[in-house]
C-alpha cells in the first residue's frame, strides 16, 4: 500500500463518513458542518486525481460559499433562540429499501464494468490549459454560465426581496 | 262483352269500395250523410259484380281471363335475369261467383246497418271501414298471384281489426280486435314462409306460372316433402283466417264487433277466404298435405260444434257454428271433395249471413240483449225474423229443399267415398256427428229464442219487428238458402248448373306419386288423357279437371244415397233431441249437464283453449319480453357500458348513481375499474419526497427490467 | 480555432444571440426606466420577433457551430431545431401577451422586469437545449431553463400555491438533473466524449460495456423524461402546473415540453443511430432497446395521464394530466423510431402547441373574472360567454382529436406511423385511451353548455384584442383540420436533422 | 489491499450519490434536502474527474466539473431563496408539510 | 347542368346557413328558424333535382366510372417523402344507387325535423347552428367516396349530436348524451384504425404512372391495388383482414345499433328532443348499415362471405330481441326506440342475403324505416308536447279525444308492422324473400319471421293502451293536431303510402347498384380465393 493509497483511503473515509452524518444526524447545524467536511474530502480526492484547479475551486466555492449559504439558510429559517435546531426524518423504510437497491445496482454496475483504461498520463498543472479551453473551445458555455449566474442572481433577488 | 270489358269491370269492382272508403273517411266529418255515398257505391259494385257474373258465365264459361302488369321489376340479376312481380286479375268462375257473393252480402249488410247502427257516434266511419273491407276482400278474390293475395289478406285482417274493435272504448272490443289480428298473424307467418318457399323455387308469385312450372317438374328443394311443407305453410294462412283449429280462438271473441260486421266478415266472407285460398292453391297440395288439412278440418268441425252446444250468447253459438262449418269445408277439401267444399262455402255464406243478421235483428229488438236464456217467445213479436231465421237454420242443419242440404250432403258423400277408398272412417263419422250436433244446437237456439215463454218480460214488451231496411236483407238471404238457385233437383246437386257447369275442380300440378292414389292420372283410362293445361301469359283455357280414378267416381256414386239418408237421419235426430230437451222439456238439460259435469264444463269453457294459450304462449312471450327488458337494462347495458367503467363514472358525475346499474356482475368490474383511477391518484400525495422515492423505485424497476432483457 | 470561425459560428446562432441581447436589454431597461414597466413586454416582443426572423433563416441551414479539434461541434443549426425554436418563440409571443393580460402577473407589477428577464432566460435555455449537440451544453442549458422556471413558478411569491409549486419544482428538478448529470458522467466515462456525434461514431465502432451503457442511458433519460413529464418522472407536473401562475403553466406545457422533445429526439437520433433505411426506419445501435422502452413508457404515460385526469376538478390540473397524456402520445411517435414517427411528432406538437396555448388562455381569462379554475364553477359559462365557451370547446375537441380539428390530424399521423410500423396493438391502446380522454374533456363542455349556472351569471365582455388572439388561436385549428397540407409540408421540411 | 484504481473512485461516487438521494428523500428540512442535492452533484463531479484521469480523456472532465460547481452554486442560491420564501409563507420549511397541492 | 357541383352544394349549404345564423342577433329566433327551414327546403329541392337527372343504368359500387355527379379534386397532396412516396387525399364525392335513397332521406328528414324543432325556445341560435352542422355531417357521409372524407363527416356529426341531446334533452340528458358520444366514438376509433390500415394496403396508380397510397374507397375495392405486403392486403400471410373487418363492423354496428351495442339508443332517444330523435332514428342509424354496405362489403368481400351468417344471425337477434324489449317498455318513446332496434335488424338480415332482392330490401328498409320511425317519433312528440308525459299507462282513449291524430298514429303503426299497401311491407318482404333464397341464412330468416308477429303484438298493444278505451278525465282538454304537425305528418304519410303502392320508384333507383354489388361479391369469391390461395 503506497502513500497514495493511504491518502486516498483517508479522503475517501472523510468524504463518506461525513456524508453519512450529513444525511443522518438530527442537528441541522452539525449536518452543515459535516457537509463542509464532505466537500473538503471531495476536494482532496480531486487533488489525488490530479485536478488541482478544480480542487481549489471546490474549496473556494463549496466550502467558502455554498456551505455558508446553507448555514445562512438554516439560520434564517429557524428561530435562533431555540437551543437545538433539529430536523425530523420521514419515510425512512421505503427510502432505505429504494435507495439501497438503487445504490446496489449503481455500484455493482459501475465497479464491475470494463472501462476504457489507458495508461495514466503524468500529472501536469492544469490551470493554464483549463483557462485556455474556457475562453476558446468552451467559450460559448462559459458565456452561458454567465447568463445562468445572472438569472440566478435576478431570480434569487426577486424572490428574496420584500 | 269482350274480355277487356270484363277486366275493366273487375277493376271498377275492386276500386270503387276504396273510393267509398277514402271519401267517407276524409269527408265523413264535414258531410252529414256521407254514408249514403258509400251505400250507393256498394250498390253499384254489386250491380257490376252481377254483370260480371252473368257475362263471364255466359260468354266465357271455360276461360280464365287474366290481366296483369308488372309492379316491381328487379332487373339484370346474376342468375335469374329479370324478375317481375306482377299484379293482376284472374277472372275464373271461382272468383266471379265469389266476388258476386261478397258484393251481395256486403251490400245487404250495408243496408242492414243503416238501421242497426243508427245513432252511433262514428256512424260514417263504420261505413268507411265496411268499404275498406269490401275492397280488401275483392282483392283476395280477384287476384291472380299469391303475393297480392297475401297483401289483401293482411288488409282484410286490418279491416277486421278495425271493425271488431269498432267500439274501441270497450276494453273487450279492443282486446278482441288485437287478438284477432295477432292470431291471424301467426297463420300469416306460416303463409308468408310458404310464399318464400314458392318464390325461392319458382321466382314468381303468379298461380298459373307456379302450376305450370310445378307440372313441368320443378319442386321446392326438389323434394316432395318440401312440396307438402309448402302447401301446409300456405294452408297456415287459411288456418288463421278461417279460424281453424288450433287458431280458432279469435273468432268467438270477434263477436264483440257490431253484429252486421259479424255477418259480413266473420261468417260469410272473410273467414271463407281461407277456404278460398285452399281452393286456389289446390293444384299444389300433395296427398299428405291434403290429409293433414282434412284432419285439421275435422277437428275444427267437431270441437267448436261441441262448444256451441252449451253457449248462451246467441252470437257465440253462431260463431262456433261458423268455425265448425268452415272446418267442414276444409275437411271436404282435404278429402278431395273440392267442388262441394266451394259449394258449401257459397251456400253457407248466405244462410250464415242470414242467421247473423237475424240475430242482429233479435239483438236490436231486445235492446242489445244477447243471452238466449233471457229471451224466448219472440216468434210472435218478430215473425219475419223468425221465418227467415228458421229457413236459414234448416239450411244449416241440412234439411232437404235447402241449399245447405245439397252442399252438406255432398261433403258427407265425399268423406264417405274417401273413407271407403282409404279406410279413414273417422272423417265421415266426424261429419255425421257434426251434422247432428249442428241440428241440435241450432234448434236449441231457435227454441230458446223464439219459442216458449219470454224470460225478460220488460224487454220482451218493448221488442218490435225490425224496419224494412233490416228485414229486406233477411228475406233476400233466406231466399238464397233455398235449393232452386243452384240446381233443379232438390236432392242431387250434381246435375245442377252450379256444380256441373260453373265449378270445375282444377288440374293438379303435384307429381303423380305425391297425390292421393285416387287422383293419379296414370290409373285413369276412361277419361281422356289430360296433359298440362295450355297456358299462355294472358289467358288460360279452363275445362281440365282433377282426374279422379274410376274407383273414386264409383265410390262417390255409391256413397250418395247412404250419405244422404244418414245425414237426414242425424239431422232429424238432432232436431228431435233439441225439441225433447228444450221444447217439450222431457229431459232436463240442466240435470244432464250436472250428470256429465266435466264434459259440460269442457264444452262451456270452450275446451279451455284461451286459458291454455294464455298460460303458455302468451305468458312465455310476455315473460321473456320482461326478462329481456330487464336483461337489456341491467346486464347488456351494464356489461357493454364501457366495461362498466363508463357507467360508474357517468353516474358519479351526473350524481345519480343508479344502484340498479351496478348490481350484479357489473358491480365488481365497475369497482375494479374505478379502483385503477383511484390507485393512480393515490400516488399524487402532494409530498415531493414521496414522488422522489417513487422515481427511485421506478428507476430500479426499469433498470431491473433492462438487465433481464 | 481562429476568429473567423468563431464569427461564422456566431452567424449560426443568431436567434440565440437575439434572445440574449433582448435579455440584457430587458435588464437594462428595467434598471433605467425604474417604475415605468410599460415598455418591457414590447421590448420582449421585439426581441422575439427578431429571433423569429432569424429562425426562419435557419430552415435552410445545415451546419455545426463551435467546432474544434477536440469537439465535433456544440450547436447544430438545422431545420429540425428551427422548427422547435419556432414553437418556443410562438409560445413565448403568446405567453408575453397573456402576461400583459393576466391579473395574477399584474398583481406583482414592480417585479415585471425580473419576470420578463427570467422568461427570456428560459427561452435562451430552451434554444440551446434544442440545438445542443454536446452533453455539457445540454446539461447547462437544461439547468438554465430549470432555474428560470423555478423562480417563475413561484413568481407570485405571496400566493401560497405559487411558493409550494416552486419548492417542489426546485427539489424535484434538482434531483432529476442531478441524476441526469450522473448519467452523463458515466457516458463520458464509457466514451471519453461529451459530443453526441463523437459518441455515436464511438459506440458504433468499439465494444461497449452493455449494462453500464444502459445505466447511463436511463439515467440521462430521467432528466429528459422530467422535462417532458413522461411517467414515471411526471409527478411534479400536476402540482407545479396547478400551482404556477397560469401564464407560466402554459409556457411550461408548451415551450418547455417542446424543448424537451427536441432534446429527446436529437439525443436518440444522433447518439444511437446506425442508419436510416429506405422506408424511413431508424436502425439503432444494438445497445439499448429503446423501442420497448418507449412503448412501455408511452403506454404508462398516456394511460396514467388520462385516467388520473378523469378525477380532476381543477381545470389547470386536469390540463396538466392531459399534457402528460399527450406526452404519452408523442412518445408513441418516438417508439416507432422512424422518420414517419418524427413527422407525426412534429405535426402533433405544432397542433398541441396552438391548442394548449388557447386552452390556457381561455382558462386564464375566465380565472381573471371568476377567480376560480374549478370545473364546477364553469357551469353555464357557455351561455353567458358564448365566445369563450365555443373557443374552449374548439380547443378541447382538438385536444381530444376529433375531426375536423387539427388535433385529429395530429392523431391521424401518429396512427399512420404506428400502423405503418405494424404496431397495431399499441395503436389500439392509444385509440382506447383517446376515448377515455374524451370523457374528461367533454366534462368541461358539459359544464359549459349543458348545465345552468348555480347562482347568477358572470357578465363580462371579452375585449377586442383578447378576442382577436382567441380567433388567432382557434381559427388555425379548424383551418388546419380541414386543409392540413401546410402543416405536413412544414413537418416535412422540419424533420431534417443534421447528419442524417 | 488492491492498488487504488478507477473503481475505487467510482465506488465512492456512487455511494456519495446514493447518500445524497437518501438525504433528499428522508430529511424533512428543506435546507437539508438541498444539501443532499449538493452531494449528488459532487458525486457526479468525482466521476468526471476520475474518468478523465483514468481514461486519459484530457481536461474535458475537469471543465465539466468546473461548470457543475458553478451551476451548483447558482442552484443553491435560487433554492435557498425559494426556501426562504416558503418559510415566510408557511412558517415552516418541513417539506412533507407543504402538500396543499395534491390530488 | 354541366359542372355545377351539386353534391358539394347540398352538403355544405347548411354550413352557410349555420354561419348566417351565428351572425344573427340572439333575438331573431324566427329568422333563424326560417333560415333553417329554407336551407333544408333547398336541400330537398336539390335532392329532387339529383333524382330527376339520375341515370338509372349506372351501377356504382366499385366502379368510379359509373358513379354520378362525381366531384373529385386533390384535397391534400404532399410530395417529396423519399421513403413513403406521395401522400394524397382526394375530395371525392359521388352517388350511386346505394347513396341516392339515403341522400333523399336525409334531405326529407332534415326538413321535417326542422319543423319539429319549431317550438325550441332555449338557446335557439345554438340549436339551429348545431342542427345545420349535423345535417352537413350526415349528408357528407352519404356522398363521400374517399374514406378519409367519409371519416371526417362521420365524426363531424358526433359533437352537434352530443350538444343537441345534452342541452335540449330531457331530465337525464347529460347521461344520455355522454353515453351516445362515448359509444359512437368508441366505434369510430375502430373505424379510424382500419382506415389507416387500408391506406397502407392500397396503392392507386396515378395518371403519370406513379403509385401512391390512397384513401379512395373505390381503389380499395380493386384487388389490383393492394400492396403485396400491405397490412390489410389479402396476400398478407398474417391475415389481419378478419380482425380489421370485425373492428370496422363493430364501428358501424354501434351506430345501427346492433345487439349488444344498442344500449345507447333507448337512452339517447328518451332524452333527446323530438326533432333530434327523428334525426337520430331517421338518418343516423342508417349510417351504420350504409357504412357496412358501402365499405365493409366491397372492400372486404372475402371476409363478408365468411361472416355473412353472423351478420344475419345478429340481424335476427336484433329483430326478436328488440321486439321483445319493446313489448315490456312503459315509456312510449323507449318503446319506439326499441322498435328501431328491431327494424334495423331487418336491414341486417337483408344485407346478409347477398342477393339482389335481399339487399334491395335492406336498402329500401333503410329508407322506409327512416320515414316510418320519423313519423312515430313525431307522434310521440305530439303527445308529449301536450301531456308532458310518455307513460303509456297514463293514457287511454285518445282516439276519441284526438281522432285525426289517431288516424296518423294508426297509419304509422300499421306501416311499422309491415301492413301491405304501406311502405314497410315491401321492404320486409324483400328482406325475407332474399334471406330465404340464400341457403346460409335460410333458417335464420325463417326464425326472423317471428318478428312480424312480435312487432304486431307490441304495436297493437300500444295502440290499444294509449288510443283505445275511454279517455281519462285529465286528458279531456287535449287538442287535436295543429297546422305545423300536419305539415310534418302529411308528407311522411304520403311517402309511406306512395312507396307502399309503388315501391318500384325506389327499387328502380337502386337496382343497378345492388346488382353491381351482388355481382361484385360473387366475382370476389373466386378472385380472392385465387389471391389468398384458399
Amino acid at each position: 500500500m503506497s502513500i497514495y493509497d493511504i491518502i486516498f483511503y483517508l479522503f475517501a473515509a472523510i468524504t463518506l463518513i461525513s456524508a453519512f452524518f450529513v444525511v443522518t444526524i438530527r442537528n441541522i447545524v452539525y449536518s452543515a458542518f459535516f457537509l463542509l467536511f464532505t466537500f473538503f474530502g471531495v476536494a482532496g480526492i480531486y487533488v489525488i486525481l490530479g485536478a488541482d484547479f478544480v480542487a481549489m475551486v471546490q474549496l473556494i466555492i463549496y466550502v467558502g460559499g455554498i456551505v455558508i449559504l446553507m448555514l445562512f439558510g438554516v439560520m434564517l429559517t429557524n428561530k435562533i433562540t431555540s437551543v437545538a435546531i433539529k430536523t425530523g426524518t420521514s419515510q425512512i423504510v421505503p427510502a432505505a429499501i429504494g435507495v439501497g437497491m438503487f445504490a446496489g445496482i449503481l455500484t455493482a454496475t459501475l465497479v464491475n464494468s470494463h472501462w476504457r483504461k489507458v495508461d495514466t498520463a503524468p500529472l501536469l498543472p492544469t490551470t493554464q490549459s483549463l483557462g485556455l479551453m474556457l475562453i476558446s473551445e468552451y467559450g460559448i458555455i462559459f458565456e452561458l454560465l454567465g447568463i445562468i449566474l445572472l438569472i440566478a442572481l435576478i431570480g434569487a433577488a426577486s424572490l428574496a426581496r420584500k | 262483352m269482350t274480355e277487356f270489358n270484363l277486366i275493366q269491370i273487375a277493376v271498377a269492382i275492386l276500386f270503387l269500395p276504396l273510393v267509398g272508403f277514402a271519401f267517407v273517411l276524409f269527408f265523413g266529418k264535414k258531410i252529414k250523410n256521407a254514408y249514403l255515398f258509400e251505400i250507393s257505391i256498394i250498390t253499384v259494385t254489386f250491380i257490376l259484380t252481377a254483370v260480371l257474373l252473368f257475362n263471364k258465365l255466359s260468354w266465357f264459361p271455360d276461360k280464365n281471363i287474366v290481366s296483369e302488369f308488372s309492379w316491381i321489376r328487379i332487373q339484370n340479376l346474376a342468375v335469374l335475369g329479370n324478375i317481375s312481380i306482377d299484379l293482376g286479375f284472374l277472372l275464373d268462375n271461382l272468383s266471379v261467383i265469389m266476388i258476386f257473393t261478397v258484393a251481395l252480402i256486403s251490400m245487404l249488410v250495408h243496408i242492414f246497418s243503416i238501421a242497426y247502427m243508427k245513432g252511433d257516434r262514428l256512424y260514417n266511419r263504420y261505413f268507411a271501414y265496411l268499404g275498406l273491407f269490401t275492397f280488401s276482400m275483392s282483392g283476395i278474390v280477384l287476384t291472380h298471384n299469391i303475393l297480392m293475395m297475401y297483401i289483401f289478406w293482411e288488409l282484410v285482417g286490418i279491416s277486421s281489426y278495425l271493425l271488431i274493435g269498432f267500439w274501441y272504448e270497450k276494453k273487450s272490443a279492443s282486446d278482441a280486435g288485437k287478438k284477432a289480428f295477432l292470431v291471424n298473424r301467426i297463420g300469416d307467418i306460416g303463409m308468408f314462409s310458404g310464399i318464400m318457399l314458392i318464390f325461392n323455387t319458382y321466382h314468381t308469385f303468379t298461380f298459373d306460372k307456379i302450376f305450370t312450372q310445378m307440372a313441368a317438374g320443378t319442386l321446392p328443394f326438389n323434394s316432395e316433402f318440401w312440396l307438402t311443407v309448402t302447401g301446409l305453410l300456405l294452408f297456415c294462412g287459411a288456418v288463421g283466417k278461417s279460424a281453424q283449429f288450433p287458431l280458432h280462438v279469435w273468432l268467438p271473441d270477434a263477436m264483440e264487433g257490431p253484429t252486421p260486421v259479424s255477418a259480413l266478415i266473420h261468417a260469410a266472407t272473410m273467414v271463407a277466404a281461407g277456404v278460398f285460398l285452399v281452393c286456389r292453391i289446390y293444384p299444389i297440395l300433395t296427398g299428405n298435405a291434403l290429409f293433414i288439412i282434412a284432419v285439421i278440418g275435422a277437428l275444427s268441425a267437431v270441437i267448436p260444434a261441441t262448444i256451441a252446444l252449451t253457449q248462451n250468447d246467441i252470437k257465440k253459438v253462431l260463431a262456433y257454428s261458423t268455425v265448425s262449418q268452415l272446418g267442414y269445408m276444409v275437411m271436404a277439401l282435404g278429402v278431395g271433395a273440392y267442388k262441394f267444399a266451394f259449394f258449401h262455402l257459397i251456400t253457407h255464406a248466405f244462410f250464415k249471413a242470414c242467421l247473423f243478421l237475424g240475430s242482429g235483428s233479435v239483438i236490436h229488438a231486445m235492446h242489445h240483449e244477447q243471452d238466449i236464456t233471457k229471451m224466448g217467445g219472440l216468434k210472435k213479436k218478430l215473425p219475419l225474423t223468425y221465418a227467415t231465421f228458421l229457413i236459414a237454420s234448416l239450411a244449416l242443419s241440412g234439411i232437404p229443399l235447402t241449399s245447405g242440404f245439397l252442399s252438406k250432403d255432398g261433403i258427407l258423400q265425399g268423406t264417405f267415398a274417401f273413407a271407403s277408398l282409404t279406410g279413414h272412417w273417422l272423417f265421415p263419422a266426424a261429419g255425421f256427428a257434426v251434422a247432428m250436433l249442428t241440428a241440435f244446437y241450432m234448434f236449441r237456439l231457435i227454441i230458446l229464442t223464439f219459442h216458449g215463454e219470454p224470460k225478460n218480460k220488460e224487454k220482451y214488451d218493448h221488442a218490435h219487428e225490425s224496419p224494412f231496411v233490416m228485414a229486406m236483407p233477411l228475406v233476400v238471404l233466406s231466399t238464397l238458402s233455398i235449393f232452386f238457385w243452384y240446381t233443379p233437383n232438390p236432392v242431387n246437386a250434381d246435375a245442377g248448373w252450379f256444380l256441373s257447369k260453373w265449378i270445375k275442380s282444377p288440374v293438379l300440378s303435384v307429381p303423380q306419386n305425391a297425390r292421393y292414389s285416387f287422383m293419379k292420372t296414370d290409373v285413369v283410362s276412361s277419361v281422356s288423357k289430360e296433359g298440362i293445361a295450355d297456358i299462355n301469359n294472358s289467358t288460360t283455357v279452363e275445362g281440365k279437371e282433377i282426374v279422379y280414378s274410376e274407383a273414386y267416381t264409383e265410390a262417390m256414386h255409391h256413397a250418395h244415397y247412404p250419405a244422404m239418408f244418414l245425414s237426414l237421419l242425424v239431422a232429424a235426430l238432432g232436431i228431435v233431441f233439441a225439441f225433447i230437451f228444450y221444447y217439450w222439456k222431457k229431459i232436463s238439460a240442466d240435470k244432464l249437464a250436472a250428470d256429465i259435469e266435466p264434459l259440460y264444463k269442457l264444452s262451456f269453457n270452450k275446451w279451455y283453449f284461451d286459458e291454455i294459450y294464455n298460460a303458455t304462449a302468451v305468458a312465455f312471450t310476455m315473460g321473456s319480453s320482461r326478462f329481456l327488458a330487464w336483461f337489456d337494462m341491467n346486464i347488456v347495458d351494464g356489461a357493454v357500458n364501457g366495461v362498466a367503467t363508463v357507467t360508474r363514472w357517468t353516474s358519479s358525475f351526473t350524481g345519480k348513481f343508479d344502484s340498479v346499474i351496478v348490481d350484479g356482475l357489473v358491480n365488481l368490474v365497475a369497482y375494479f375499474s374505478g379502483f385503477i383511477g383511484l390507485i393512480l391518484r393515490r400516488f399524487q400525495t402532494g409530498k415531493v419526497q414521496t414522488y422522489l422515492v417513487l422515481v427511485v423505485f421506478s428507476l430500479v424497476i426499469i433498470l431491473y427490467l433492462f438487465k433481464t432483457f | 480555432m481562429n476568429v473567423d470561425y468563431l464569427v461564422n459560428s456566431l452567424y449560426l446562432i443568431k436567434p440565440e444571440l437575439a434572445i440574449a441581447s433582448a435579455l440584457v436589454l430587458l435588464v437594462l431597461i428595467d434598471l433605467i426606466m425604474g417604475n415605468n414597466k410599460k415598455f418591457l413586454p414590447y421590448v420582449a416582443i421585439a426581441g422575439l420577433i427578431a429571433a423569429a426572423y432569424f429562425i426562419i433563416g435557419q430552415f435552410g441551414m445545415n451546419s455545426l457551430a463551435f467546432v474544434s479539434k477536440s469537439n465535433k461541434g456544440m450547436i447544430i443549426a438545422d431545420p429540425f431545431g428551427a422548427f422547435f425554436k419556432g414553437i418556443v418563440v410562438f409560445a413565448s409571443l403568446f405567453v408575453v401577451y397573456f402576461s400583459i393580460k393576466s391579473d395574477e402577473i399584474k398583481a406583482s407589477f414592480e417585479r415585471h422586469g425580473e419576470y420578463y428577464t427570467l422568461i427570456f432566460g428560459m427561452i435562451l435555455g430552451m434554444f440551446f437545449m434544442i440545438s445542443a449537440s454536446d452533453l455539457i451544453l445540454i446539461y447547462i442549458s437544461l439547468e438554465l431553463v430549470s432555474f428560470s422556471s423555478y423562480v417563475l413558478a413561484g413568481f407570485t411569491k405571496t400566493a401560497l400555491r405559487n411558493s409550494e409549486a416552486a419548492l417542489k419544482y426546485v427539489i424535484y428538478g434538482g434531483v432529476s438533473s442531478g441524476i441526469m448529470l450522473f448519467g452523463i458522467s458515466i457516458l463520458y466515462g464509457i466514451t471519453g466524449s461529451t459530443n453526441l456525434y463523437e459518441i455515436n461514431s464511438l459506440i458504433q465502432s468499439s465494444s461497449i460495456p452493455n449494462l453500464t451503457f444502459i445505466l447511463s442511458g436511463i439515467l440521462i433519460f430521467v432528466g429528459i423524461g422530467y422535462k417532458i413529464s413522461a411517467a414515471p418522472f411526471h409527478f411534479w407536473t400536476p402540482d407545479v402546473y396547478e400551482g404556477a401562475p397560469i401564464t407560466i403553466t402554459a409556457f411550461l406545457s408548451v415551450a418547455s415540453k417542446a424543448a424537451g422533445f427536441a432534446l429527446l429526439i436529437r439525443f436518440i437520433k444522433i447518439t444511437f443511430i446506425k442508419s436510416v433505411d429506405s422506408a424511413g426506419y431508424w436502425q439503432l445501435v444494438d445497445l439499448i432497446d429503446w423501442k420497448t422502452f418507449f412503448i412501455f413508457l408511452s403506454i404508462i404515460t398516456m394511460t396514467l395521464g388520462n385516467f388520473a385526469a378523469l378525477w380532476q376538478d381543477n381545470l389547470k390540473r386536469m390540463l396538466a394530466y392531459s399534457s402528460i397524456a399527450h406526452a404519452g402520445y408523442l412518445l408513441l411517435g418516438m417508439a416507432v423510431l422512424s422518420n414517419q414517427g418524427m413527422i407525426a411528432i412534429i405535426i402533433y406538437f405544432a397542433v398541441y402547441a396552438i391548442t394548449n396555448l388557447g386552452a390556457f388562455f381561455v382558462v386564464m381569462l375566465i380565472a381573471n373574472k371568476i377567480g376560480s379554475e374549478n370545473i364546477d364553477d364553469y357551469k353555464g359559462l357557455g351561455y353567458s360567454q358564448p365566445f369563450l365557451g365555443v373557443s374552449l370547446a374548439i380547443f378541447l375537441i382538438s385536444l381530444t382529436g376529433l375531426p375536423p380539428t387539427a388535433g385529429f390530424i395530429g392523431k391521424l399521423y401518429l396512427f399512420i406511423a404506428l400502423v405503418d410500423a405494424k404496431m397495431i396493438t399499441l395503436a389500439v391502446i392509444a385509440l382506447l385511451n383517446s376515448v377515455v380522454a374524451l370523457y374528461y374533456y367533454i366534462r368541461v363542455l358539459k359544464n359549459l353548455f349543458l348545465s345552468r349556472p348555480a347562482n347568477g351569471t358572470f357578465e363580462f365582455k371579452v375585449s377586442f384584442s383578447n378576442g382577436l388572439v382567441l380567433v388567432l388561436l382557434a381559427a388555425p385549428i379548424i383551418i388546419l383540420g380541414i386543409y392540413f397540407t401546410p402543416l405536413v409540408d412544414l413537418a416535412k421540411n422540419s424533420m431534417q436533422i443534421l447528419g442524417f | 489491499m488492491i492498488h487504488v484504481g478507477l473503481t475505487h473512485f467510482l465506488f465512492i461516487s456512487s455511494i456519495l450519490f446514493s447518500l445524497g438521494i437518501f438525504g433528499i428523500v428522508t430529511r424533512r428540512n428543506a435546507v437539508m434536502v438541498l444539501m443532499g442535492i449538493e452531494l449528488m452533484l459532487n458525486a457526479a463531479n468525482i466521476n468526471f474527474i476520475a474518468f478523465a484521469r483514468y481514461g486519459n480523456f484530457g481536461l474535458q472532465g475537469q471543465i465539466m466539473a468546473l461548470f457543475v460547481i458553478v451551476v451548483a452554486a447558482a442552484e443553491a442560491a435560487i433554492a435557498l431563496a425559494i426556501v426562504l420564501n416558503i418559510y415566510k409563507i408557511f412558517s415552516t420549511v418541513n417539506v412533507d408539510e407543504i402538500d396543499t397541492l395534491k390530488d | 347542368m354541366g359542372n355545377f357541383p351539386i353534391l358539394s352544394f347540398i352538403t355544405f349549404l347548411p354550413i352557410a346557413g349555420m354561419i348566417i345564423i351565428l351572425l344573427l342577433p340572439k333575438a331573431q329566433t324566427l329568422a333563424m328558424k326560417s333560415i333553417t327551414l329554407i336551407i333544408t327546403g333547398i336541400q330537398v329541392i336539390l335532392a329532387g333535382f339529383l333524382l330527376y337527372h339520375y341515370n338509372y343504368g349506372m351501377g356504382g359500387i366499385n366502379n368510379p366510372a359509373t358513379f354520378q355527379y362525381i366531384e373529385k379534386f386533390r384535397w391534400i397532396e404532399i410530395t417529396g417523402f423519399s421513403w413513403i412516396g406521395k401522400i394524397k387525399i382526394d375530395y371525392f364525392l359521388g352517388i350511386d344507387g346505394l347513396s341516392i335513397p339515403m341522400v333523399l332521406l336525409t334531405a326529407i328528414i332534415s326538413f321535417i325535423a326542422t319543423l319539429a324543432s319549431w317550438k325550441i325556445d332555449k338557446a335557439v341560435k345554438g340549436y339551429f347552428a348545431l342542427y345545420l352542422l349535423l345535417v352537413t355531417g350526415m349528408m357528407g357521409v352519404f356522398v363521400a367516396l374517399d374514406f378519409f372524407l367519409f371519416y371526417v363527416f362521420w365524426e363531424l356529426m358526433l359533437l352537434p349530436m352530443y350538444f343537441l341531446i345534452g342541452i335540449w334533452g330531457g331530465p337525464r340528458r347529460e347521461y344520455a348524451a355522454i353515453k351516445f358520444f362515448l359509444y359512437t366514438l368508441l366505434g369510430s376509433v375502430f373505424i379510424l384504425l382500419v382506415v389507416i390500415g387500408l391506406y397502407f394496403s392500397t396503392m392507386e396508380t396515378l395518371v403519370d404512372g406513379s403509385k401512391v397510397f390512397t384513401f379512395n374507397m373505390l381503389s380499395m375495392m380493386d384487388t389490383h391495388n393492394f400492396v403485396a405486403n400491405g397490412i390489410l392486403s389479402p396476400m398478407n400471410p398474417h391475415n389481419l383482414r378478419l380482425i380489421a373487418y370485425i373492428a370496422l363492423f363493430i364501428g358501424f354496428a354501434i351506430k345501427i345499433p346492433m345487439f349488444p351495442f344498442h344500449t345507447w339508443l333507448p337512452d339517447a332517444h328518451v332524452e333527446a328532443p323530438t326533432a333530434i330523435s327523428v334525426i337520430l332514428a331517421g338518418v343516423l342509424l342508417k349510417m351504420g348499415t350504409y357504412g357496412i354496405l358501402r365499405v365493409c362489403y366491397p372492400v372486404f368481400p372475402d371476409i363478408t362471405l365468411k361472416l355473412v351468417w353472423w351478420i344475419g344471425a345478429f340481424g335476427m337477434i336484433n329483430i326478436i330481441y328488440g321486439a321483445l324489449c319493446a313489448m315490456a317498455q312503459k315509456d312510449f318513446k323507449k318503446l319506439i326506440a326499441y322498435s328501431s332496434v328491431s327494424h334495423m335488424g331487418f336491414v341486417m338480415l337483408g344485407m346478409a342475403s347477398l342477393n339482389t332482392i335481399g339487399i334491395s330490401g335492406a336498402v329500401l328498409q333503410m329508407f322506409n324505416h327512416g320515414t316510418i320511425t320519423a313519423m312515430l317519433f313525431i307522434i310521440v312528440g305530439v303527445i308529449y308536447d301536450r301531456a308532458h308525459t310518455r307513460e303509456i299507462d297514463a293514457f287511454g282513449g285518445l282516439a276519441t279525444q284526438m281522432p285525426i291524430y289517431t288516424g296518423f298514429v294508426t297509419l304509422a303503426f300499421f306501416a311499422a308492422i309491415g301492413l301491405p299497401g304501406l311502405s314497410g311491407f315491401i321492404s320486409e318482404s324483400f328482406v325475407f324473400l332474399g334471406g330465404f333464397a340464400f341457403e346460409t341464412i335460410r333458417v335464420i330468416t325463417v326464425i326472423s319471421t317471428l318478428g312480424l308477429l312480435l312487432g304486431a303484438g307490441y304495436m297493437l298493444w300500444t295502440l290499444q293502451r294509449i288510443y283505445l278505451g275511454t279517455v281519462p278525465e285529465k286528458w279531456k282538454l287535449l287538442k287535436d293536431l295543429d297546422f305545423r304537425e300536419y305539415a310534418m305528418l302529411v308528407p311522411l304519410s304520403v311517402i309511406i303510402i306512395f312507396l307502399g303502392v309503388y315501391p318500384s320508384f325506389m327499387l328502380n333507383l337502386m337496382n343497378s347498384s345492388v346488382n353491381s354489388m351482388v355481382k361484385f361479391m360473387m366475382d370476389s369469391r373466386a378472385l380472392y380465393s385465387s389471391i389468398t390461395g384458399f
